[in-house]
């Protein structure tokens, strides 16, 4: 274990700007906190979690895919892959990082998707240990341990100092570039310790899972109470775009005016036309598709990920959802516990 | 106040006058609370709410809700009695399968202002006169309620109830509100510093639509935004044109009837302050073509359906200094 | 070495009743306007939606104007007014976000003004020349 | 760089050929002559015109066929359309092949096959038809229900009259909803013919059609004794990646794109009625 001091954090951060793009979290004057790029002057948020989540580094909201030129009958296509410059990452939550390895089973299983891969490979992820965790926190519940994140390099934060830890192969390289001072882990297990205290304390920390998962496909489907946590959603896609899991994608044309520009955004299974056809929609009210946003998270990708759930436990929805309808409440709700 | 409200919805239904209530649910915490369709006595005795943190307008709710057999039954604060009269006037809804209970509002909380003043970790909160005590799972405070209640209620246009059936607790009055000062503030700026301010506003827009399926306003059965033939389709904002066009034709598209209800700015994920689009036209209509309130009076005719010959060239604006 | 002279791109929207006509007539008089005019007829000046105005700044316009007759001889009776409002409304709006509040116009020519067209177009185009090339309500992708 | 699935391959339509009123079948190849990709049959591809839209379709061609694809296209929407308008030697973009297939390699070797189609519902199976045409000796008999809405509706007339009715061992039913001049075949819907047809249940049966027709056929197949793991169908849903990516296609936990098209009825029981 290394330690680098609040004063030198600066002169470490400029070291890792000369050959990486460095991305830290701060804080804007609309009192929230984003990732953005590190460039003198700015400093490092306590918040616990971005309003975007760090998703956004490896599967951005947007994307150019390819273009073409279209000429009478013919049809010109240029690859709109660009060379990624490696990044660093630095206080990305325990949460945010597991949501790496669930959009890694998406992304990465065959075919693999190069746009990702070409990020996942550049990007390295420098975790925050958690001190103050919120209300709205619940990672413990799928298994996380926010004193403990997982990450390239995991960082705690101390009362002068920052403690990193090397943890995969990447990130030791990196560490062993930057020659910090080594230290005890004192401090650390201290911090650790208190923090778990406060994570016993959390009103959503345990939250039961068993009654979820890819084998109680039917019963859940059926459940007479997707009628009423849906009633009052808005068909919005606030919930989906602030989750570090949420993955699905539309791929839409864009037409210049000297050329078409096909790109992929972010798309919401909240929204109306997610699944409409020319012949019909198979999910035609906002029950169906609420309910397919739970269940995919719950039930199909348990299914198919042997027994993973899709969510974790970051909550962002529960501060966000407009009103206030979150996954916490549909898994209470669907439990008989609301 | 809360308890009076569940026995008119218990009386009500019990007596088959309504066959459902519309209201607002508790949550997880002491803040989430949820817009909720009640049909029996149990679940109102479990679940329904009234407090600070009771801001969503029901409103847009009974334009499907009213589409079905029977009436409804909702509660309605103040400012939300003028988006129901302008969707009454839309024909969105229809009156006679409502029921309006009024119910008196002395501003909403805002819990994004309280968690930047306590932080994180909020497990319980209780409200005395103009005190809230909070307690959080690292330490107790006391704040002033003045400072935590939303924008929209610091600058409340008005506590007086245009539509119900029935008022529970006081008539209140128009106020004299002062909700267009930050819109001067803004156009007393230089052209280069307004372009600044909204593009460090908009840029953090992710279009998640939450402005857009809130607004009472909006009620279009297909916005121009998600049909795939009107060529305007495009799910992100991947320009800051897009940004844009997407925020000045929503604003445009509710002009003249936007009843300045708020609920685009409170359910924003990011804090953009929509609401001062809104009021700019809210504002230049009130200006060009005379004091008018959305929702007031639902027999008014829209300042930007009708016109007076007299009506000033779009050159007061592109030639005014 | 000859610097490369700004020519701005300017949208106009010519009712069909009149503008549009205004516009022909300052063709058979051989009145000079200049080409980077590209006129879209609308049967009336109401038409014209906000989005088209923006649509017209995304696709590269550096100015747009709006053409109709005058209040009170709208073909459909009332139409212009509507228009007036609208687009006062929406000036103003890009106005407020900082947008130059020049490079949008409206103006009522008769079929008869086929003078006035072509000095109403002499002069915007003048008046966007001077701003230079839309930067603010430009979208990238459509941009060479 | 490597090979990224969501930037398509150019294909350029070599032929068109008008099938019904508003069905086409249009012959794509590479640009070089060749063909774009090999594929199984039931597999599909993603057809695009840049700035139109891009969606999935059925390859209706048999492997077998050395020299191009084919796709049987019926006009409903605006990427459909505009392929309709479209002439000869247009190019489109292409990428494929997606989905599982039929298993003609493992489950029908050797089986008599029944194949039921109701309208375009052929498309997906003549791939299927001709490949076990091709490969004669490896299965049983051969029995071919297809019914549309007329006989101007009939996708693939032709081939069906002039190829497989005259073939022996294939037998062709043809029906069509209504009386109409000119056609002394049955007449009747799909699921009502298949029970008068009254099939001997040692048959894999390939099923795909208008899902009421579906619906309808399944119950009349069960009545005649048939049980579900003997019935394949192929399904159709709404796609953006064909990769099992993008997550809409999805019927409960499998996605139809990467899991499917094609189903074995009891499968698709297992699965939320949700398509």
């Amino acid at each position: 274990m290394v330690k680098i001091s609040f004063e030198k954090l600066n002169s470490l951060f400029e070291k890792i700007s000369e050959k990486y793009d460095l991305f830290v979290p701060t804080k804007k004057n609309d009192g929230q906190s984003y990732f953005e790029k590190w460039e003198q002057g700015k400093t490092v948020s306590d918040d616990l979690n971005t309003v975007r989540s760090a998703k956004d580094f490896f599967f951005p909201q947007h994307e150019d895919i390819v273009s073409f030129k279209l000429d009478g009958k013919n049809i010109e296509i240029t690859d709109e892959r660009r060379e990624v410059r490696p990044f660093v990452m630095f206080g990305v939550r325990a949460c945010d990082v597991r949501s790496f390895s669930i959009l890694d089973k998406v992304f990465l299983s065959e075919p693999v998707d190069t746009f990702y891969k070409a990020k996942r490979e550049k990007g390295i992820v420098i975790s925050l240990a958690c001190q103050k965790p919120s209300e709205t926190c619940f990672c413990t519940t799928f298994g996380i341990d926010p004193t403990e994140p997982e990450g390239d390099i995991r960082a705690w934060k101390g009362n002068d100092c920052y403690y990193l830890e090397g943890v995969t192969e990447k990130g030791n390289a990196l560490l062993s570039e930057l020659s910090l001072e080594e230290c005890d882990r004192t401090e650390v297990d201290a911090q650790i310790e208190n923090t778990k205290k406060i994570l016993d304390r959390l009103p959503l920390g345990k939250l039961d899972t068993d009654s979820f998962g890819g084998d109680k496909l039917k019963e859940l489907f059926d459940s007479e109470k997707w009628a009423s946590l849906s009633e009052s959603c808005l068909g919005c896609g606030t919930c989906t775009f602030v989750c570090p899991t949420c993955q699905c994608y539309d791929i839409k044309d864009f037409e210049t005016g000297h050329g078409v520009k096909r790109y992929r955004c972010w798309d919401s299974c909240m929204y109306s036309d997610f699944t409409k056809m020319a012949h019909g929609n198979p999910r035609l009210t906002q029950l169906e598709r609420f309910r397919q946003r739970f269940m995919h998270k719950l039930v199909y990708f348990p299914a198919n990920n042997s027994g993973e759930f899709g969510c974790v436990g970051c909550g962002r929805c529960l501060n966000k959802c407009p009103i206030s309808m979150n996954i916490v409440k549909v898994m209470k709700t669907l439990k008989g516990e609301n | 106040m809360q308890e009076v409200m569940k026995n008119k919805a218990k009386e009500l239904l019990a007596s088959g006058e309504v066959r459902a209530v519309i209201g607002w649910k508790k949550g997880e915490f002491c803040y989430d609370i949820t817009p909720a369709v009640f049909t029996n006595a149990e679940e109102i005795d479990n679940g329904f709410i009234y407090d600070d943190f009771c801001g969503a307008n029901l409103s847009k709710y009974l334009i499907k809700e009213a589409h079905k057999d029977g009436k409804v039954l909702v509660f309605l604060k103040p400012c939300d009695t003028y988006s129901f009269n302008q969707l009454l006037s839309e024909h969105r809804i229809n009156r006679e399968k409502v029921y309006v209970v009024g119910v008196s509002c002395d501003g909403k909380v805002d819990i994004e202002k309280i968690k930047r003043t306590v932080g994180d970790g909020i497990i319980a909160l209780s409200s005395d006169g103009d005190k809230i005590s909070v307690e959080t799972l690292y330490d107790k405070y006391e704040i002033n309620r003045a400072d935590a209640l939303a924008e929209r209620c610091v600058n409340c246009k008005s506590k007086k109830h245009v539509a119900y059936d029935e008022l529970l607790g006081d008539e209140g009055e128009v106020l004299d509100s002062k909700r267009f000062d930050e819109v001067e503030m803004i156009e007393n700026m230089t052209a280069d510093e307004r372009f600044e301010f909204w593009r460090n506003e908009l840029s953090r827009c992710i279009r998640c639509n939450a402005c857009r399926n809130v607004c009472p306003a909006c009620s279009c059965e297909k916005c121009i935004f998600d049909n795939d033939n009107s060529g305007y389709v495009n799910k992100a904002p991947v320009t800051s044109f897009e940004e844009n066009m997407f925020h000045i034709i929503r604003a445009f598209h509710v002009a003249g009837r936007c009843t300045d209800c708020g609920e685009c700015s409170r359910v924003c994920p990011q804090g953009i302050p929509l609401h001062l689009l809104n009021r700019k036209f809210i504002k230049d209509i009130n200006t060009l073509y005379g004091d008018y309130q959305a929702g007031e009076d639902p027999e008014a005719r829209g300042p930007l359906t009708s016109y007076t010959e007299k009506d000033p060239e779009p050159s007061v604006v592109t030639d005014k200094e | 070495m000859q610097v490369n002279e700004f020519k701005p791109k300017i949208v106009a929207f010519c009712c069909n009743w009149c503008s549009y006509a205004g516009a022909d007539l300052a063709g058979t008089n051989r009145l000079n306007y200049p080409a980077d005019v590209k006129i879209i007829r609308v049967p009336c000046s109401c038409r014209v939606n906000p989005l088209f105005v923006l649509r017209a700044f995304q696709r590269g316009a550096d100015g747009v104007i709006i053409c109709g007759c005058h209040p009170g001889d709208c073909h459909y009776t009332t139409g212009n007014y509507y228009a007036r409002r609208r687009m006062t409304l929406l000036f103003s709006m890009l106005d407020y976000l900082g947008i130059e509040k020049e490079r949008t116009r409206v103006e009522w020519v008769s079929a008869a003004e086929g003078a006035k067209f072509a000095a109403t177009m002499n002069d915007f185009v003048a008046t966007v020349t001077k701003l230079g090339e839309n930067k603010r309500l430009e979208d990238l992708r459509c941009k060479k | 760089m490597i090979e990224e699935v969501l930037i398509p391959k150019l294909g350029v339509v070599t032929d068109i050929r008008i099938d019904t009123p508003d069905v086409k079948t249009f012959r794509v190849v590479a640009p070089d002559g060749k063909k774009v990709f090999e594929h199984i049959p039931g597999q599909c591809a993603m057809l695009s015109i840049p700035g139109v839209g891009e969606a999935m379709f059925s390859i209706t061609s048999s492997p077998t066929n050395t020299e191009f694809m084919e796709f049987s296209i019926k006009k409903c929407g605006c990427l459909t359309d505009w392929l309709h308008h479209m002439e000869v030697g247009q190019q489109v973009t292409i990428r494929g092949p997606y989905g599982n297939g039929f298993p003609v390699d493992t489950v029908f070797k050797g089986k008599n096959l029944l194949f039921i189609a109701g309208g375009i519902g052929l498309a997906p199976l003549r791939s299927v038809i001709n490949y076990v045409r091709h490969y004669r000796d490896s299965y049983g008999t051969i029995d071919i229900v297809y019914g549309s809405r007329s006989m101007d509706d009939l996708v693939d007339y032709k081939e069906i009259i002039n190829e497989w009715c005259v073939e022996e061992g294939v037998n062709v039913h043809l029906t069509i909803d209504r009386e109409q001049e000119g056609w002394d075949g049955h007449v009747g819907f799909v699921p009502n013919y298949v029970k008068e047809l009254g099939f001997d249940t040692n048959k894999t049966v390939i099923i795909c059609g208008p899902p009421i027709m579906i619906k309808f056929t399944l119950a009349g197949l069960s009545e005649l004794g048939f049980d579900k793991t003997q019935v394949f169908t192929t399904m159709e849903l709404k796609m953006k990646c064909g990769v099992g990516k993008c997550g809409r296609c999805n019927i409960g936990s499998k996605y139809v794109c990467k899991d499917g098209p094609v189903f074995r009825c009891d499968e698709l029981d297992e699965l939320p009625n949700e398509y």
